[in-house]
């Protein structure tokens, strides 16, 4: 419940880098409204049913989805279920420590888990094999390995690209209710293909896609998770600062204009795979 | 929240299954000041939500490698009673939602709170639900605020929080139980109510980049209500405190 | 396993109440075998089964009771199962801590228990549904949330108060064992109303219902839940000190004076609510 | 425990299952000095239980914060081997039945102890079960006065518990296993054997007010031969130890 | 993760023990190959199914056994279960702390359940009972209670003796699979009988069964684990040291030596049983 | 690993399933300095293992009291992430296995470090296995010992590991998990290579003295193999330091 020690940046340091947003400069070299250059990589765990990695300025996340066969939640027997869990390990920055999930980990894995819900990714409903009692269950894991900023909007990428490369058994049921899989592997059924966006405020200033020291002196940051025809399916603010409704308006725009950017990787993916549901 | 197949959330008349109109909120009570041990404190009953608020500090800090040299330390605790939820009794250790939950309501308190002024303190804010219907967290930002202003700590405005839904396509204000479970959308939302400025927000379900706009307008006029009634209690208890204070029975 | 650390009692004013309680006076006031006044409130918790809230003093307990259907325990597998959870929240005193429950915690809760369960307060047995396999479990959960000593009396007042206080929906099981449960709700099936007495030893005084600071001060307490023909159905001495056999004598003679007026509160409840079983 | 239908724990005769009497104690055997790395330990066997502790102490306490200005920390801790009951294993975590017995074991002994003579200090007393067979607790708590003294902790008194059971409306002095599993009650009572004062008592199942008072009088009895077994190790114990000072073979 | 924090041995005594053990001498008079006497006792906890302690030196060590029936691991259904557990508890040193087990608990477990699976001591495909369905599940409980060194080769002795000693329920399955358990009681199927060897590295020599100021000032240690063959059915290297090739191989003779002394003892124990079924 | 009923591991003219010979390592490829924030780093492939390993440190030791006075505390957390199984997602939590083969590598890269140079301080080593395929705990003692080298720990010397197995009665190099869970043996072995001392050594299964003989033997020259990729590794990641230094791309 209390607050994770993060590093603390110099005060001069701190000082110019929030001149330079004034300026609207970045320490970087990049422009207010410019994501940094993303690499995604999928098939990254040959064990996991689909996995990726996602390189964003020196950010790494891999994500692998496991699915297996299991029982429903009980309020919603007739659907597949999703569990998103992360957890920012100690291997990938000096501001982790380790042991069972804090609330950074859980933040993050529940806004993961929200936006893909939401949109949504996974037809959860085209996943009950034998509706009410056996189900795919799919868990998706996030693991940060190196820290530079924006976890979210990687984590996000990173999960989507693991749904996205990710197959299954092909499973019939029998009328008895036994279950049969087959050799055959199938995608998972994807109905749409979020993507998150986080724009930091910097004293006045909006900033998209925010590195590890400029997440250091934000005042706040907020994420949009957006769908493909552009509806929000996921806010989240965070951080100590505050932000004018104005400014909440602006940087939903700014995330709805580097969206497609960043799901043309995504939707490549999903060209190249089998033929999928939707 | 799953969408709702089935369970209609509106009348004909537009009305929504409690009688209220989209943008009307619930019947809000609050009480400063309900606990003797706490340094502040406040309880609010916001339609059936029921939740108590306790503010301990600024003390000092424990354990103390957790003190910052440069501020407060603010910690939060949301959690819900086994028997608050309409379910089955909730076990007692907290899940991920009360973890995520604490912290966003931390991160919705923190730019009210002039935290520079008792660096190396803490301020613990407890907050636990005693009946849910919806929207717990919003009212509970709303409790808490005035808990915080009950024990003192300076602040630079309230805060004060509610939820906008999505209910058959039309935005709404402050969802009851029945319409987060059943509808299409999910937004809390708390701002500084002099200050306007949003220290939370948060959303699932799906909304267009209008309805985003239009939700914080809503949020806004909702706001400025529950910011009535949050002033409303504090100068109950400050009267009640100044009655006893002058030698009356409080 | 270590003690929690007590806020302690500067040495003069801890002086100051054992010299008073020599003299027969008290810090409130109170003689010694004076109970203070006690308000309980019922339904306080819209969505458990039952809820009460009791003030004694400045004293607060919450309790709700919220009954499931489940299995009974191995070795009672025709009786419904009783479960007593207490957690002294930080909320109530800045003695608590954050954390999962601690010996304190642990003793509050089963001393409730064994008081209810000798009595008993519940008819166990008239809690299976199907016996062996379907069994109601309550769940009897005790919060303070304000602290000015003597959580015992308070939180078995409370706990009682819920108890009588509830309503479970009337279920009726088909002979192929599927359980129907019916709109119409019954409360839930009570034997007896036992009442908790604690007395608290300050040098060789001893005073009835302990406020904070005469617990910071005792040497000892001993508590007993009485039913209602004056059975002593537990007893739990506590505290660094100890009891002359006398003075445990006394102190039942005491706990037995006070019990009935503490009980009559209960028994208004039993006679407001529906016919009852027993 | 509950109430016992069917099972029959007292002869025609009047003796109970064991054949025991109603005021009479199982076999008890005390030995004193059992560890080498402990500062004090004992073993105990009462009946079927064996029960070994451990004293550690006085030593300075880990960690530190814990300390007490003003006085000696005791800590107890009571546990049952998960091989030591008669049911299926237990498993090794800490039941919430070890946690209060810990505690009430802890209170049982503090009123024994001169805890001033020893301020900042911790003495840890490790209470390990290996076999069950009824009133572990207060055997427990027996030896561990006995592992207390070996120590050299000083004490005003030793503690000796026994409990008084309820058996067919009777009124028993040491519940066996079958008898506290049967019977219609328990009262664990342990006491300062010199001084005659009770410093554990606790009670489940149903008792009158006459009844509790000879419980009382039946324990003080029972204590007393249990303390001779008490001082008997005790004093086997230092001969041995003298005999090794003094060069002779252990 | 950490290292647990030993009681440091003073420099001067350290280097006392390591010229010691240069001369072929050892602090308690021993020679480097020398193992010390062994006690061993069964039937010391009468609820156990079988139970034993073992007195090395002042190094005691007790194992429990319990057998109850339950369901086997998916990836053996044939098969019974071995489940070993041991907790390195305060009681034993000041050097333990109470707590969750860390990895010298878990360490110590894994090695004895390794060897005894390994040998195989119990022969588990005869612990099924329904196969797939009912097994026995054999909990191998391990608690030192008096240190002074050598705690794997207590244990192993310990946990044989406990398992030779052990008797269970005879039962049956009936054609519908009920299990019937009958009043007779049979002793465990056992395969063969491994005993476990520690050698401890002062310097440059090799001495057997370190006692606890040996272990203290020791470079590493090798645990051999051996069949009545002689074969080696566990190994295990510990400590921050390192051993030469030569130095295993002369470590294993050394095992190899002292194993038949060891076990004997339990070559006797199980004459002593009921008729075994290997 | 249970004995291998009925799954052939050698084909008849003595090759394994992926075409090996008894003495044959997996194809390895070590990259060292793969991420930024960590002082030192390492990644492995070894067939389709993939394990990443970081190194922090020499750094203060937290928490403070774990410190050593005359030596450095070297810590490590080897973990599977929960979809490098090839069986069901492993649960986050550890296990029992991993707590073990944690101490385990621990020991086996202490041997080669000077500890003694850097005292109070710590080094912390974390492994994440990536994917799994036989053999984990050596392949990550390799990689770990490149990333203590690449973060500047001062050593005598590298460590590599290798698992020796029994497969169909033979001794063979280098497990993959079709033949740890199908084999008769697994035996894993770390060297410092240069040295040729043991650091690590474990076994299950059943061997002869002679095999154990052979099998360090065995071990021996495929450490020396693995020994050439960590140090091309390790030259590979010098000569890029050094050409970023001068002022060259990287």
């Amino acid at each position: 419940m209390s607050e994770r020690v993060y590093t603390v940046v110099p005060a001069p340091r701190r000082e110019a880098i929030r001149s330079m947003a004034k300026r609207g400069e970045r320490v970087d070299g990049r422009k207010p409204e410019e994501f940094r250059e993303v690499k995604l990589e999928v098939g990254v765990a040959g064990n996991a049913d689909g996995s990726a990695r996602v390189t964003l300025g020196h950010t790494k996340v891999i994500v692998g989805v496991k699915a297996s066969l299991g029982q429903p939640f009980p309020d919603a027997p007739n659907a597949g279920v999703q569990i998103v869990h992360a957890e920012l390990i100690p291997l990938a920055s000096p501001i982790f420590e380790p042991g069972p999930p804090d609330e950074n980990d859980v933040e993050l894995a529940r806004i993961i888990d929200r936006g893909l819900r939401s949109a949504p990714a996974l037809k959860l409903e085209d996943l009950a094999v034998v509706p009410g009692k056996q189900v795919w269950r799919v868990f998706i894991d996030i693991y940060p390995i190196d820290h530079d900023g924006n976890f979210i909007d990687a984590s996000g990428l990173a999960a989507m690209g693991a749904l996205l490369s990710a197959k299954i058994p092909k499973v019939t049921a029998a009328p008895d209710g036994t279950i049969v899989k087959a050799e055959e592997k199938v995608p998972l059924p994807i109905a749409d293909i979020p993507v998150f966006v986080t724009i930091a405020k910097i004293g006045d200033v909006l900033v998209v896609d925010p590195c590890y020291e400029e997440e250091l002196v934000m005042d706040a940051r907020i994420t949009f998770a957006l769908t493909r025809d552009n509806h929000v399916c996921a806010i989240q603010k965070g951080g100590r600062g505050s932000f004018t409704p104005e400014e909440i308006e602006r940087a939903l725009e700014m995330a709805l204009n580097v969206a497609p950017r960043l799901r043309s990787a995504l939707e490549n993916l999903r060209q190249a795979g089998a033929p999928q549901s939707a | 929240m799953t969408a709702g197949a089935g369970v209609k959330l509106l009348t004909e008349d537009g009305r929504r299954l409690d009688g209220r109109a989209l943008n009307e909120l619930r019947r809000c009570r609050i009480e400063a000041g309900v606990l003797k041990n706490a340094d502040g404190s406040a309880y609010i009953e916001l339609g059936r939500n029921k939740i108590i608020v306790a503010v301990y500090g600024p003390r000092e800090v424990h354990p103390r490698h957790e003190a910052l040299p440069d501020r407060m330390l603010l910690r939060c605790r949301y959690s819900m009673l086994p028997f608050s939820v309409a379910e089955e009794r909730k076990s007692p250790a907290p899940t991920r939602r009360e973890v995520e939950i604490s912290k966003v309501i931390r991160e919705a308190l923190e730019p009210a709170i002039f935290l520079e002024e008792f660096p190396r303190t803490s301020v613990d804010v407890y907050i636990e639900v005693i009946e849910a219907d919806g929207s717990t967290r919003v009212a509970s930002i709303t409790a808490a605020a005035v808990a915080l202003a009950d024990a003192g700590i300076p602040m630079r405005d309230l805060v004060a929080g509610v939820s906008i839904g999505k209910i058959e396509g039309k935005l709404a204000v402050d969802l009851s139980g029945i319409e987060d479970q059943h509808g299409e959308g999910d937004m809390p939302i708390a701002m500084m109510p002099r200050l306007g400025e949003v220290t939370l927000m948060q959303a699932d379900g799906r909304f267009t980049r209008e309805e985003v706009a239009q939700a914080l307008r809503m949020a806004r006029e909702a706001i400025l209500k529950l910011y009535e009634e949050q002033k409303r209690a504090l100068k109950e208890r400050y009267s009640k405190v100044l009655a006893a204070e002058l030698g009356e029975e409080q």
